[in-house]
């Protein structure tokens, strides 16, 4: 088995007496989705925004290749590697989508510190922005504003830029969030592909996206894994049952 | 309704076309107050990079124009009485050269700009402006109790400094000046919205944490602007105390700071053309309401309460019937 | 609101007067906090022209809101478009340093009501500048000489941390022959003594001096009448003066100030200017108030003599100063300051109203420190 | 220096500071609560200094003055509130900062068209004037020490009526969650008008009390607004404990400052570039120490981290 791109060691992260997450450890290995799910307030979020350096952990480890990446900032993580997406669609609204997609070309190259050519008239950034849209089928809509879009296109917007980045491993929050059955559909068919270019570890709500994408699922609960493996292990645990009690699993 | 570019037209026309009237009709006053208003759209224009494009209300812009008058005023006095500027050791000549006056105040504008950001950024939202409205508080009192260069009586400068091949004695040659500062400046500023730069920086105006996620810093994004800003809020100030042939500590006040705001507000903020129109009515109203009641100021603040309520996209928005960037 | 719009209104009617002979352009404070002064400057000024009926004086009223670039600005455009031949107004030193060198190096005139620096006085001195109403330093100078008429030995000096503030320290010390118990900057527009106070009983001063102009001077005096200490206090006239005196109330009964006006000075001009001023304002006259009518009065009869085109004549009518002053004599030393007579005052209450009342003179025929300086 | 100088030094820093807490309370409180900048707070001052003054002036009683000021203050922030700032909740901080400016501009220029330009009269009430001695032989002004006790006495009705009133829950539910407090049945824009109200009637207190010893003169709002807004930075914005802690420190700085920062300065300079120095040091002084607090604690030093 080939060394993970992205691994946590016993992380942990208290909010008072809460302990948001307890001594987490995953991993995501080369060309695999990695999803995490788990109940309402099972630590998911804090979780994620541990891996991609908005919250310090109290103790443990994240490595991105290898690298020890717990003290960077979530820009050099980004730069290291690190494609994030939020769950809350973050784009710059007021901008068009070719302006967005623009940004992440911008970030892929790491230098931000031109001051005088149009970044239009810049022929590598716009491949790469347009690149990135084609591939998520954005690419018609480049000139609409965000804030016109539907949801669902933000939702490709949103892993477009990802997607200008490069990454070597992406960090996916809730794609399919407000997504309808279609949308869901269609984001399940892209994902399925994008795991050939970096893997996904992909926190999400959605079951049926999540049993028809994942090679492997992680079950967090009380910020604890309680389980982690394929999908036809987790179906058949015990201890998932009983905390997804009620829900319908 | 009318597009932006013919808009920038139409006003830098009209900017330049009413001083030209005043000179062939004999009204000199006109042309002062077209180059105050200049000079003051040179002012805004700088604060509108930060505040417009980078959404940092600074409400202490005021120290970068009091920088730049006073960069001015104490070059000017040593050149004046013939006296070296002693500092840090060293021995500096006066002068009375508008360009090296402009370059210096431009610098050292830019240099405070740079360490009040650098300070300043750590913090946000309402933060961020009073932090910036204490840096101006502090500059206004040091500069009050600075005895060396008049305190708060100011240092007057009895005559204009010069400009190869320009007599900036003549209104009409020192409008020119101003107006051509202003127009670079306008021009800086729609390039750098246009490039990579501007991308980043509204970018990171509305969605901080997305700009990080694509790598970039957006709080060294931030300060860039900052820098920038100041810089030419700064110039501003030099040609504004070259003006009045005055600099005084009232540069450095808060209401300062506070008017360079309502005139971008008036005019549109984050609009190209936001400050420029915005100056030109202030100043107006300033000149025809100041002359009609000396309680003009209860018009001013209704019309500003009108425009925040009414018309969020400014003037500009609504000529051009679009909405302008939210800060 | 009434009376602003018969000044206006007088104003606009002369204008139409085209057959005025000489343009004069008032640039004063009249919106803001230091309006009270512009606006006692102002009436004093229109009252003597009113009453002088005369048609070929015309003046324009501008204001300028305290701030030094837009009283640049008016001057400017009082030179520039309104073409006027005098300029007079200015309430603050600041405003003035900022108008009047550039002003009177376009050969205008300059008639100051209030303000009298010392850069102006001295090496900085003009032929055109004529300053009516005193050197910022003559007041306090006064102050200085009557603490020592008083037999004070040990004064606390105090006055806020700007140019005028040094000035009137420099001012008292210069005069003063005792002691300073203590000398302390405040900052300006600081609105509360206590730590001052506090010092000031601490030092074991036998008197107090204090300039602290408009609302800083209220604060202290009504903040000092509380705290308990009773040394007495001197100061220059700003902190005493009609417009201000019934905001400070029994604060300020019994402090000795100094002044070279107070409407008690015998004589018929005077009598009769508080009269037609009381009546056409239903204000008693201020410090201000009499400065603008000397002022008034003072171009009145330079006009009646020379004519304003003819610059040297016209100034020689100035240095002449042949008008009846509010003081009684009146005369210009070699730096066009006046030479004259500065009073120690109480401040009393008449009836309801607090006012003042001329003790004696505290120093006579006082010129300023500063003349020596002036090459004209 | 002595120690009963310094003594009383302290004394007028905390009487300075609990002064600045009235002002800074109001100010807090409606941050927290709508989380609107509200810039023309100092006008609402100099609105309760005016009533003060005039009522005051008619009827000779300085508590009808104090409640005049507190009613008059009160229904010009409810009134405001109603026209305006409800406008202005969802807006933007610079919009708020705007129309707030825009709001002094009014008040002020009114008032001086209603009042005239020249300062008014308000003097203490004669049960409060003059010095009394302290233990420790401290002769210190009666009508400061009151000042003293009824910035602690709001201090503590305000703490009261946050922590043990319906309506305190109400306004730190609302402070937490404004969609809960609406779901709660609570009318918010009630609520709101309410908590206006309030944190006006405290700034009109505020300046009636403070306008006994100072000058009641248009513009007088202006500088203590800076000083609470500083105040309420250095506390944290929203928190009250923050402003009452911020407050103190300001107010002992400003004073202590002051005193001492010539004094320190004479130890190595000529007294009188020293005196000079050490005063322009001091007039920076509580905008220094912000900057310190913000550096140190980009949000004050009860502020929410964010």
């Amino acid at each position: 088995m080939s060394d993970p791109i992205l691994a946590t060691h016993s992380l942990s992260r208290s909010f008072g007496a809460l302990k948001a997450t307890d001594n987490v450890s995953i991993d995501l290995r080369a060309g695999e989705i990695h999803a995490i799910i788990g109940p309402n307030g099972a630590g998911k979020s804090t979780l994620i925004q541990q891996i991609s350096g908005v919250l310090a952990p109290d103790q443990g480890r994240i490595e991105l290749l290898g690298e020890d990446i717990t003290r960077l900032s979530t820009v050099t993580r980004a730069r290291a590697g690190l494609g994030r997406t939020f769950q809350i669609s973050a784009l710059a609204m007021e901008d068009t989508v070719f302006e967005n997609a623009m940004l992440g070309a911008l970030g892929a190259r790491g230098n931000p510190w031109s001051f005088w050519r149009a970044a239009k008239r810049d022929t590598a950034l716009s491949e790469t922005a347009l690149a990135a849209l084609e591939q998520v089928g954005l690419a018609e809509a480049r000139d609409m504003r965000t804030a016109d879009l539907s949801h669902g296109q933000r939702r490709q917007l949103e892993v477009a830029v990802a997607l200008t980045l490069a990454p070597r491993a992406f960090l996916m929050d809730e794609p399919m969030a407000g997504l309808g059955a279609s949308g869901s559909k269609q984001m399940t068919g892209f994902l399925d592909g994008l795991r050939a270019e970096a893997p996904i570890l992909l926190v999400e709500h959605d079951m049926d996206a999540v049993f028809a994408l994942a090679d492997r699922i992680s079950v967090l609960v009380y910020g604890q894994i309680i389980a982690t493996g394929t999908v036809d292990d987790i179906r058949k645990d015990a201890a998932v049952r009983a905390a997804y009690l009620g829900e319908d699993l | 309704m009318i597009a932006e570019r013919p808009l920038a037209v139409l006003v830098l026309t009209a900017l330049l076309a009413v001083p030209l009237w005043a000179l062939a009709v004999d009204e000199p006053f006109t042309i002062t107050l077209a180059t105050r208003a200049a000079i003051l759209a040179l002012a805004a224009v700088g604060l509108n990079i930060a505040l417009g494009m980078g959404g940092l209300v600074s409400l202490g812009h005021a120290v970068f124009f009091g920088i730049g008058g006073y960069a001015m005023g104490i070059l000017a006095y040593h050149a004046q009485t013939y006296t070296p500027l002693e500092i840090f050791g060293l021995s500096i000549e006066g002068t009375k050269s508008m360009p090296v006056i402009w370059l210096v105040a431009t610098l050292v504008s830019a240099l405070a700009a740079w360490g009040i950001g650098l300070l300043s950024l750590r913090t946000s939202g309402v933060y961020f402006i009073m932090i910036t409205l204490a840096f101006g508080q502090m500059f206004y009192y040091f500069a009050i109790s600075w005895s060396a260069y008049g305190g708060e009586d100011g240092l007057s400068i009895y005559v204009r400094n010069g400009f190869p091949g320009v007599n900036t004695l003549v209104p009409i040659q020192f409008f020119a000046l101003c107006f051509a500062l202003l127009c670079a400046a306008l021009f800086l500023n729609a390039r750098l919205q246009a490039a990579p730069f501007g991308l980043a920086l509204n970018a990171a105006r509305q969605v901080p944490a997305r700009v990080e996620t694509v790598g970039l810093n957006p709080v060294r994004l931030k300060l860039v602007a900052f820098v920038v800003s100041g810089a030419i809020t700064g110039l501003a100030g030099a040609l504004f105390a070259d003006l009045n042939r005055f600099v005084s500590p009232t540069m450095f006040s808060w209401q300062l700071s506070g008017e360079l705001i309502v005139l971008i507000v008036i005019g549109g903020v984050g609009r190209l053309m936001g400050p420029v129109i915005g100056a030109c009515l202030f100043v107006t109203l300033e000149h025809w309401l100041g002359g009609i009641t000396e309680f003009w100021h209860v018009f001013l603040g209704v019309i500003l309460l009108l425009i925040v309520l009414f018309a969020r996209g400014g003037l500009v928005g609504l000529l051009t019937g679009k909405e302008g960037p939210h800060v | 609101m009434k009376k602003l719009l018969l000044a206006t209104a007088s104003a606009a009617l002369m204008a139409s007067a085209a057959m005025a002979e000489v343009k004069v352009g008032m640039i004063t404070t009249l919106s803001g906090g230091g309006a009270g002064l512009g606006i006692d400057v102002r009436d004093g000024f229109m009252l003597a022209i009113e009453q002088s009926g005369r048609d070929d004086i015309e003046v324009v009223i501008e204001d300028d809101q305290r701030k030094p670039d837009i009283a640049v600005q008016l001057a400017d455009k009082m030179i520039q478009s309104e073409k006027v031949d005098v300029l007079t107004g200015i309430i603050w030193s600041n405003l003035a340093m900022a108008v009047v060198p550039a002003s009177v190096a376009q050969g205008k005139f300059y008639l100051s009501p209030n303000a009298g620096p010392s850069a102006l006085a001295g090496k900085g001195c003009h032929e055109n500048y004529f300053n009516v109403a005193w050197q910022n330093d003559n007041l306090h100078e006064a102050a200085g000489a009557y603490a020592n008429t008083a037999g004070y030995k040990n004064s606390f000096i105090l006055a806020p941390n700007y140019p005028a503030g040094k000035d009137a320290l420099t001012g008292y010390k210069r005069f003063f022959g005792g002691d300073l118990a203590g000398e302390v900057y405040t900052k300006l527009g600081q609105t509360d003594y206590a730590a001052e106070i506090a010092q000031i009983r601490a030092s074991g001063a036998d008197s107090v001096f204090f300039f602290l102009p408009g609302g800083m001077g209220i604060s202290f005096l009504k903040q000092y009448a509380d705290s308990g200490v009773d040394l007495p206090v001197v100061g220059p006239a700003f902190s005493f003066d009609q417009g201000i005196l019934q905001a400070v109330g029994d604060a300020a009964l019994g402090v000795v100030n100094t002044s070279q006006w107070n409407k008690d000075i015998d004589n018929p001009t005077n009598a009769a200017f508080v009269e037609s001023f009381s009546a056409k304002y239903g204000r008693l006259p201020s410090l201000y108030a009499s400065q603008g009518f000397d002022t008034a009065n003072l171009l009145i009869s330079a006009v009646d003599k020379a004519d304003v085109s003819d610059a040297d004549a016209f100034r020689a009518a100035l240095e002449a100063a042949e008008f009846d002053s509010t003081r009684g004599a009146f005369k210009f030393g070699p730096n066009h300051h006046p030479v004259q007579t500065i009073y120690a005052r109480e401040v009393i209450k008449e009836g309801e109203v607090y006012t003042n009342k001329i003790l004696g003179p505290a120093l006579e025929d006082h010129a300023d420190a500063y003349a020596g300086a002036c090459k004209m | 220096m002595s120690f009963l100088l310094i003594a009383e030094q302290v004394l007028n820093g905390l009487q300075f500071g609990v002064m600045l807490f009235l002002m800074a309370a109001g100010l807090t409180l409606i941050f927290g609560v709508m989380g609107l900048i509200n810039l023309a707070h100092g006008s609402l001052y100099m609105v309760g200094a005016f009533a003060a003054a005039a009522v005051a002036g008619a009827t000779g009683s300085f508590l009808l003055a104090l409640i005049a000021a507190l009613a008059a203050a009160a229904l010009a922030g409810a009134i405001v509130e109603m026209v305006v700032i409800r406008r202005l909740y969802a807006a933007p901080h610079l919009d708020q900062v705007l129309a707030t400016f825009a709001l002094i501009l009014i008040f002020s220029e009114g008032t001086r068209f209603v009042f005239g330009s020249f300062p008014l009269f308000l003097d203490i009430p004669d049960a409060l004037s003059g010095p009394v001695t302290l233990p420790g032989g401290i002769e210190y002004p009666l009508y400061r020490l009151s000042l003293i006790g009824a910035g602690l006495a709001v201090a503590a009705g305000l703490w009261f009526l946050t922590a043990r009133t319906r309506i305190g829950i109400q306004i730190r539910a609302g402070e937490n969650d404004r969609e809960m407090i609406a779901a709660l049945g609570v009318d918010i824009s009630k609520l709101y008008t309410l908590v206006f109200a309030l944190g006006a009637g405290l700034a009109g207190l505020a300046g009636a009390l403070v306008g006994a010893i100072q000058s009641v003169q248009v513009g007088m709002g202006e500088p203590v607004l800076i000083l609470a807004f500083v105040v309420i930075v250095i506390g944290g914005i929203g928190s009250i404990k923050g402003a009452f802690i911020g407050a103190l420190l300001v107010g002992l700085t400003d004073t202590l400052g002051g005193v001492f920062l010539p004094e320190l300065f004479k130890l190595f300079m000529a007294p009188d570039t020293a005196t000079q120095t050490g005063s322009a040091l001091a007039s920076m002084a509580i905008y220094i120490l912000m900057s310190l607090v913000l550096i140190w604690r980009p949000s004050g030093l009860f502020g929410v981290r964010l």
